[in-house]
């Protein structure tokens, strides 16, 4: 009977923990002189690289606004929750909403998190404030509480395929029309998404892409896509890889001698710094479409310089390493919200935030991307856009459209791997 | 009447000769043992008339009727119940419940399956036992509940392969009164056994396989001075 | 197309060399392990920490990372093997499991998640015969799984600890009565296996990079190719490998690369029905000690 | 007799109580948080206890049971997306395809023994993973499908979650139930037997190849209706989530550290390991990133390692857990061939 007993305890204990595990809100709810934030960000497992890297984003926004005395005399308190799933993004969202009593959740890196994150915030009437994820099914959910401030993957696509004519056509000397290109891509979502926007806007500029594969980002092996591409004549290589696979597949590229003239790859395989520490100088002529704090001063706002400087030295100071874009998108979203959004609001209600948010309207140029901000109904950014950047000396410099490129691009076409060092 | 006949039964394993036509009755009602020395295929045998193994070659008549590539669950279910020389008990299952799964065979109900496993542990006296893990049992109980388990099946034919190897003499004592009173409750038993003294005076009939050849078919005192038999047990 | 049989062989050599420590944990102990791509993880870190630090080449380190992971397993982590000998395969599978997850995790704490790799001279070194290429640290990786291959072979022939280990993977309780202490056994063979596994991680860091969830896909390719290949069997192994490199080249080229996962994964569960021995395990093997 | 008082032990007042407890405490509390969480610990659990019937009962240690869980989820989601099929019709529509898919699988499996069974079941559920990437027509492939907020009974939709604690509680009850039915019939009795020793079993008369089957079948039937379960209640699946391995491996942890093999352990598996994680995920959130996963992997082990019965094992004496978890080549002699041959 003891045992019986025992095990019951085991048990209830066990619930008083799931009990305790919500009730357990450190510090004072919101309200008094501090608001506090919800941040959704994968933190374990796959997602972890791009996780952390755009939690530090917007925790060096937060850390700037507080030291300057915070929004309004509020200060802001980060609750961090690592959610590596939909089903753990659905339960955390809720915990910080119900027990944490946040006022407001901020994320994240990954779409299916993303979109967790999002349903729960607009059925609970709180505000959801993406600052990395790209996929454009946030704002197609019809959600009244969900915004983002950067770029989504139509901008990211839609650059890929739209700098083919300068950047390959007129470098190859051919005419759009009749350059050949191939594409391949990880069947995750962000690839998939991509590699569907691409064709279609490839088929809207009657670019003809000869050749589409894609495989699973968890491979370790790719020397068979790649032999395929060193089989097929084609003029252009556009990619959409996450990271391991990116890295992978260049080295694999450079194992097997394959030769692609111009590559052209989606933001985020090739734009971290990892990519670079991964494939070194091989990174060197890569072109990667995303958004760029690398582009010509002469499109930004004073205020945009000062803000990305302050960011960069916080950056550097805490991560001892270049900052790569998701880092960046965050913080510029999270400043947007912390400097703008709820000063104006002056209050963590929804609808005052969704009032505050419809009623910016800032130019080109206001942020270190070049953004604008001008949000539309759905709560998407329309004055975002990608730039095409260039791996040049170990760093990514923007190269198109012109003008916003910092450089002009080099390596066009790509010099074969005998040639490099 | 008979109740199982073989007909040139013949196995072999891969180039291996296990049994050479063997052909024999075993009639109703009766103890027949079947001896012989380690390797004769005496198990091999038993294999072939539960199902399994598949003979190479040959027939067997159960019930004056012709079985064709027959299964352990078909032999069971027509009467006919084994147990194994290397015991098989249902580890994680209790002394009753191990029988209740044989009296399942007959009684879909497991509440009358239960009742009926109940006398099957009365008329073994295993009762104290009954709620033992089969696991915890000592070998001689572990041979009683072997045969307990078959038992329940409510079988007409009883194959037994060894029931007392590894047992004491008091042990022994035990078991062959208990397989004469199976006997006695109309029983037909097939024994497989090393324990002479046992084979002498319980069997019928005793059949002598060597080699996979039946080498001597009689009453037991017969077979016990047939010199082929001798041969056989000493040697050449 | 011959280029692509090249790169399938020498992609095969890899995925035998990852293996042969598993065929020795799992194929000859049947300790289910899957923290063996975890194994496979912490050596690369070992490896690139020994390169980021002391500017030892991973060829070099993997030396000293090697042995010292053997005594690891013979001292510190001895009563933890003898443990998992005792469990049942499942236990096995949790245990190893949640070492995995112990170890990938902390990993990330120490390490943090990002990709790195090291980048040695000959990391990029090409071989070219005529139309052929391949790289040269491919090529060591290859010949090494032969190097291990034969070793691994003769040594569980004819040397007595070898001959004890293939008696206790026999039947255990045989080899006990005829006065082999199998508890010993077990640990050796478990961190032979280890060292093995963490020679191999270190290899794979110039072809590769490390980063704490690196493990998994491994781990799933050794469990595949050691039983393809044949419980217990070394050569097997090393046939596995190439029939998994081989499958995926070649599936992968001519079939889509996104299915090449798929056409291996039913390789693999029609080897386990049709020949559960595998190519080169002598059949029956597959039963011992398993239920 | 016997009978009643195995009944009598299955609905023992500390079980019943068990089984209520966190359901009651659910309702009471207005706490949305704790609300959620008992309702995946119900999910979990429930899961967990559909497992049991196959891997506990029949001793098939699969290690692939998020395929069929993946199958009742995109089933009834793509019925309701496509053609607004109810999902409650969708859910056992799911359940029949897996049930289905289950026997296939076993019976081609049916050879297989011990980890090479396991094995092969991880095998099946990666293969289901990657067909439900590539076959994007159908499936939307890795983007997953967003299932439209639209309460109504009809929808399997509700705004409040104690329709979604009650619907849990009934599977729980449901399949705590089926396995109370298993430990008490002839099929139950059958698995048993086969589970200890398939030469034995056959003897008895058994079919082992049909009541394997039925178990089978059973086990991914259930597991399936949990999947769509799952997709009404997180309204968005994708591969990554309902066909990832880590499910398998939680299903099968919580029977493991509940009792395998028993009615209840299951269920105390999951009451103990999913606030466990969840505590330590919310209690650690903001601590070094992985803190909170390396302390449960810690837990995990210890239980494992010191408690091979599971916890039930310190109720009951007769859960074979202790028997099962040693390494059966220890006992290498009952699972020799048949017979000195």
């Amino acid at each position: 009977m003891r045992k019986k007993t025992l095990v019951s305890i085991i048990v209830v204990s066990a619930l008083v923990l799931a009990l305790l595990s919500g009730c357990s809100s450190k510090g004072s709810s919101s309200g008094g002189d501090t608001w506090k934030i919800g941040a959704l960000y994968p933190q374990t497992g796959n997602l972890a690289v791009l996780g952390n890297e755009a939690l530090m984003g917007a925790e060096i926004a937060i850390d700037m606004v507080n030291e300057e005395g915070g929004v309004n005399g509020k200060k802001i308190e980060l609750v961090k929750a690592d959610v590596t799933d939909p089903q753990k993004a659905t339960t955390e969202a809720r915990r910080l909403i119900q027990q944490e009593k946040v006022g407001l959740l901020i994320g994240t890196y990954g779409s299916s998190i993303m979109l967790a994150n999002a349903a729960v915030a607009d059925q609970n009437g709180v505000i959801y404030w993406e600052g990395g994820a790209v996929a454009d099914s946030l704002t197609e959910q019809g959600y009244k509480y969900v915004f983002r401030t950067n770029d989504n993957t139509s901008a990211m696509a839609y650059a890929m395929a739209d700098a083919i004519p300068d950047l390959a056509a007129e470098k190859l000397n051919k005419s759009p029309e009749d350059l050949k290109v191939a594409l391949v891509y990880e069947d995750g979502s962000f690839g998939t998404a991509i590699a569907d926007i691409v064709q279609r806007r490839a088929k809207e500029k009657n670019i003809n892409i000869v050749f589409v594969e894609d495989y699973s980002a968890s491979t370790t092996d790719l020397s068979s896509i790649v032999l395929k591409l060193k089989n097929l004549e084609h003029d252009v290589l556009l990619l959409s890889q996450y990271f391991n696979d990116a890295i992978l597949f260049w080295k694999q590229a450079r194992e097997n001698d394959y030769n692609p003239k111009i590559v052209i790859a989606s933001g985020t395989g090739q734009t971290t710094p990892d990519f670079y520490n991964g494939v070194g100088k091989d990174a060197e002529g890569v072109l990667v479409a995303d958004v760029s704090t690398r582009i010509n001063p002469d499109a930004l706002s004073e205020e945009a310089k000062t803000m990305l400087r302050e960011f960069e030295e916080r950056y550097k100071a805490k991560a001892g390493k270049e900052p790569a874009s998701h880092s960046v998108r965050n913080f510029i979203s999270m400043y947007t919200l912390f400097k703008k959004v709820l000063p104006l609001a002056g209050t963590l209600d929804a609808d005052k935030i969704r009032e505050a948010a419809l009623s910016l309207d800032e130019p080109y140029g206001s942020t270190p991307f070049g953004f604008g901000i001008k949000y539309a109904e759905n709560g998407q950014n329309e004055r975002m856009f990608n730039t095409i950047q260039q791996w040049q000396n170990g760093e990514l410099v923007t190269v198109w459209p012109k003008e916003y490129a910092l450089k002009e691009p080099i390596m066009l076409p790509l010099p074969e791997w005998k040639d490099r060092q | 009447m008979v109740l199982l006949e073989t007909r040139n039964i013949e196995k072999r394993f891969g180039g291996l000769l296990v049994l050479k036509n063997v052909s024999f009755e075993v009639k109703k009602g009766e103890i027949l043992s079947l001896i012989g020395p380690n390797g004769a295929g005496k198990t091999s045998l038993f294999n072939i008339l539960t199902g399994f193994l598949k003979p190479t070659s040959g027939d067997i008549f159960y019930k004056g009727r012709l079985w064709k590539d027959i299964t352990p669950e078909k032999m069971c279910a027509s009467g006919i119940a084994r147990t194994f020389q290397v015991v098989k008990p249902l580890n994680g299952l209790t002394v009753l419940e191990n029988i209740t799964v044989g009296s399942l065979l007959k009684y879909k109900n497991l509440r009358q399956a239960m009742r009926k496993a109940h006398e099957v542990v009365e008329y073994l006296d295993l009762l104290e036992h009954k709620d033992k893990l089969a696991s915890s049992l000592p070998i001689g109980l572990r041979k009683k509940l072997e045969i307990a388990k078959s038992i329940a099946t409510e079988p007409e034919l009883l194959l037994l392969d060894e029931p007392m190897g590894g047992l004491n003499s008091g042990e022994v004592e035990e078991m062959i009164k208990l397989i004469r009173q199976f006997r006695d409750n109309g029983l037909t038993i097939v024994l497989v056994e090393h324990v002479m003294k046992a084979v002498m005076n319980l069997s019928d009939r005793v059949l002598v396989l060597n080699q996979g050849v039946i080498i001597a078919n009689g009453k037991p005192e017969e077979v016990s001075r047939d010199p082929a038999v001798i041969a056989a047990y000493l040697g050449e | 197309m011959s280029q692509l049989l090249v790169t399938g062989i020498l992609l095969g050599g890899l995925y035998a060399l990852i293996s042969m420590g598993l065929n020795l944990i799992f194929g000859v102990l049947r300790i289910v392990n899957f923290a063996h791509g975890e194994f496979i993880m912490v050596s690369m870190y070992l490896a690139y920490w020994a390169y980021y630090y002391y500017k030892i080449d991973p060829y070099i380190s993997a030396f000293v990372i090697a042995p010292l992971t053997f005594l690891f397993f013979m001292t510190v982590a001895k009563p933890f093997i003898v443990k998992l000998a005792d469990s049942s395969h499942l236990g096995q599978v949790f245990i190893t499991f949640g070492i995995g997850i112990v170890l990938q995790n902390l990993a990330l704490m120490l390490f943090s998640a990002d990709y790195r790799s090291v980048d040695t001279v000959y990391s990029k070194m090409q071989i070219a015969l005529g139309e052929i290429q391949f790289s040269l640290a491919r090529m060591v990786m290859f010949l090494l799984s032969l190097v291990f291959t034969v070793a691994l072979y003769y040594y569980l022939k004819k040397s007595y600890m070898g001959k004890t280990i293939r008696a206790t993977m026999q039947n255990r309780t045989v080899a006990m009565l005829m006065g082999i202490d199998t508890q010993k056994v077990y640990v050796f063979t478990f961190a032979l296996g280890a060292a093995i596994t963490a020679f191999a991680g270190g290899l794979l860091l110039p072809i590769f990079y490390v980063y704490p969830t690196i493990g998994f896909s491994f781990a799933l390719i050794a469990f595949i190719v050691v039983i393809l290949g044949g419980l217990g069997s070394i050569p097997g192994t090393l046939i596995g490998g190439f029939i998994i490199g081989l499958t995926e080249a070649l599936s992968g080229y001519f079939i889509s690369a996104s299915m090449k996962q798929l056409v291996y994964f039913c390789i693999f569960i029609l080897i386990l029905v049709l020949r559960p021995a595998g190519l080169f395990g002598q059949r029956g093997t597959e039963e011992l000690g398993v239920k | 007799m016997t009978m009643q008082r195995s009944l009598k032990r299955e609905f023992s007042l500390v079980r019943i109580v068990l089984l209520v407890l966190p359901m009651l405490l659910a309702l009471i509390i207005p706490n949305a948080f704790f609300r959620d969480i008992v309702i995946l610990l119900m999910l979990w659990s429930t899961a967990a206890s559909a497992w049991n019937l196959l891997g506990g009962f029949a001793g098939q240690l699969s290690i692939g049971h998020t395929a069929f869980f993946g199958i009742g989820a995109y089933t009834s989601t793509l019925l309701y997306i496509n053609f607004s099929v109810s999902p409650w019709i969708g859910m056992f529509a799911g359940a029949l395809l897996a049930a289905l898919i289950g026997v296939v699988l076993g019976s081609i499996t049916f050879p297989l023994k011990g980890p090479f069974f396991s094995l092969s079941t991880l095998a099946f559920a990666e293969i289901v993973r990657i067909i439900s990437i590539s076959w994007s027509d159908l499936t939307k492939g890795s983007r997953g499908i967003v299932i439209k907020y639209t309460p109504g009974f009809d929808k399997f939709i509700f705004d409040s979650p104690v329709a979604y604690i009650l619907i849990a509680w009934v599977f729980m009850i449901a399949v705590y139930c089926v396995a109370v039915y298993f430990n008490n019939s002839r099929l139950g009795f059958y698995l048993m037997a086969y589970r200890e020793s398939e030469d034995a079993a056959r003897a008895l008369g058994i079919n082992t190849v049909t009541v394997r089957l039925k178990a089978v079948a059973i086990s991914a039937g259930l597991t399936a209706m949990l999947g769509t379960f799952y997709a009404q209640y997180i309204l968005f699946i994708d591969p990554e989530s309902v066909f990832i391995v880590d499910n398998s491996l939680q299903i099968v942890l919580l029977s493991l550290v509940g009792g395998i093999g028993t009615t209840i352990g299951p269920i105390i598996g999951g009451y103990i390991m999913v606030p466990l994680g969840q505590f330590l995920r919310s209690a650690l959130g903001d601590a070094v990133p992985g803190f909170h996963l390396v302390i449960y992997g810690l837990c995990m082990l210890l239980i494992i390692m010191y408690l091979p019965g599971g916890l039930v094992s310190l109720l009951q004496r007769r859960s074979f857990g202790g028997s099962r978890l040693k390494r059966p080549g220890r006992r290498r002699d009952e699972h020799g061939a048949v017979g000195n041959s």
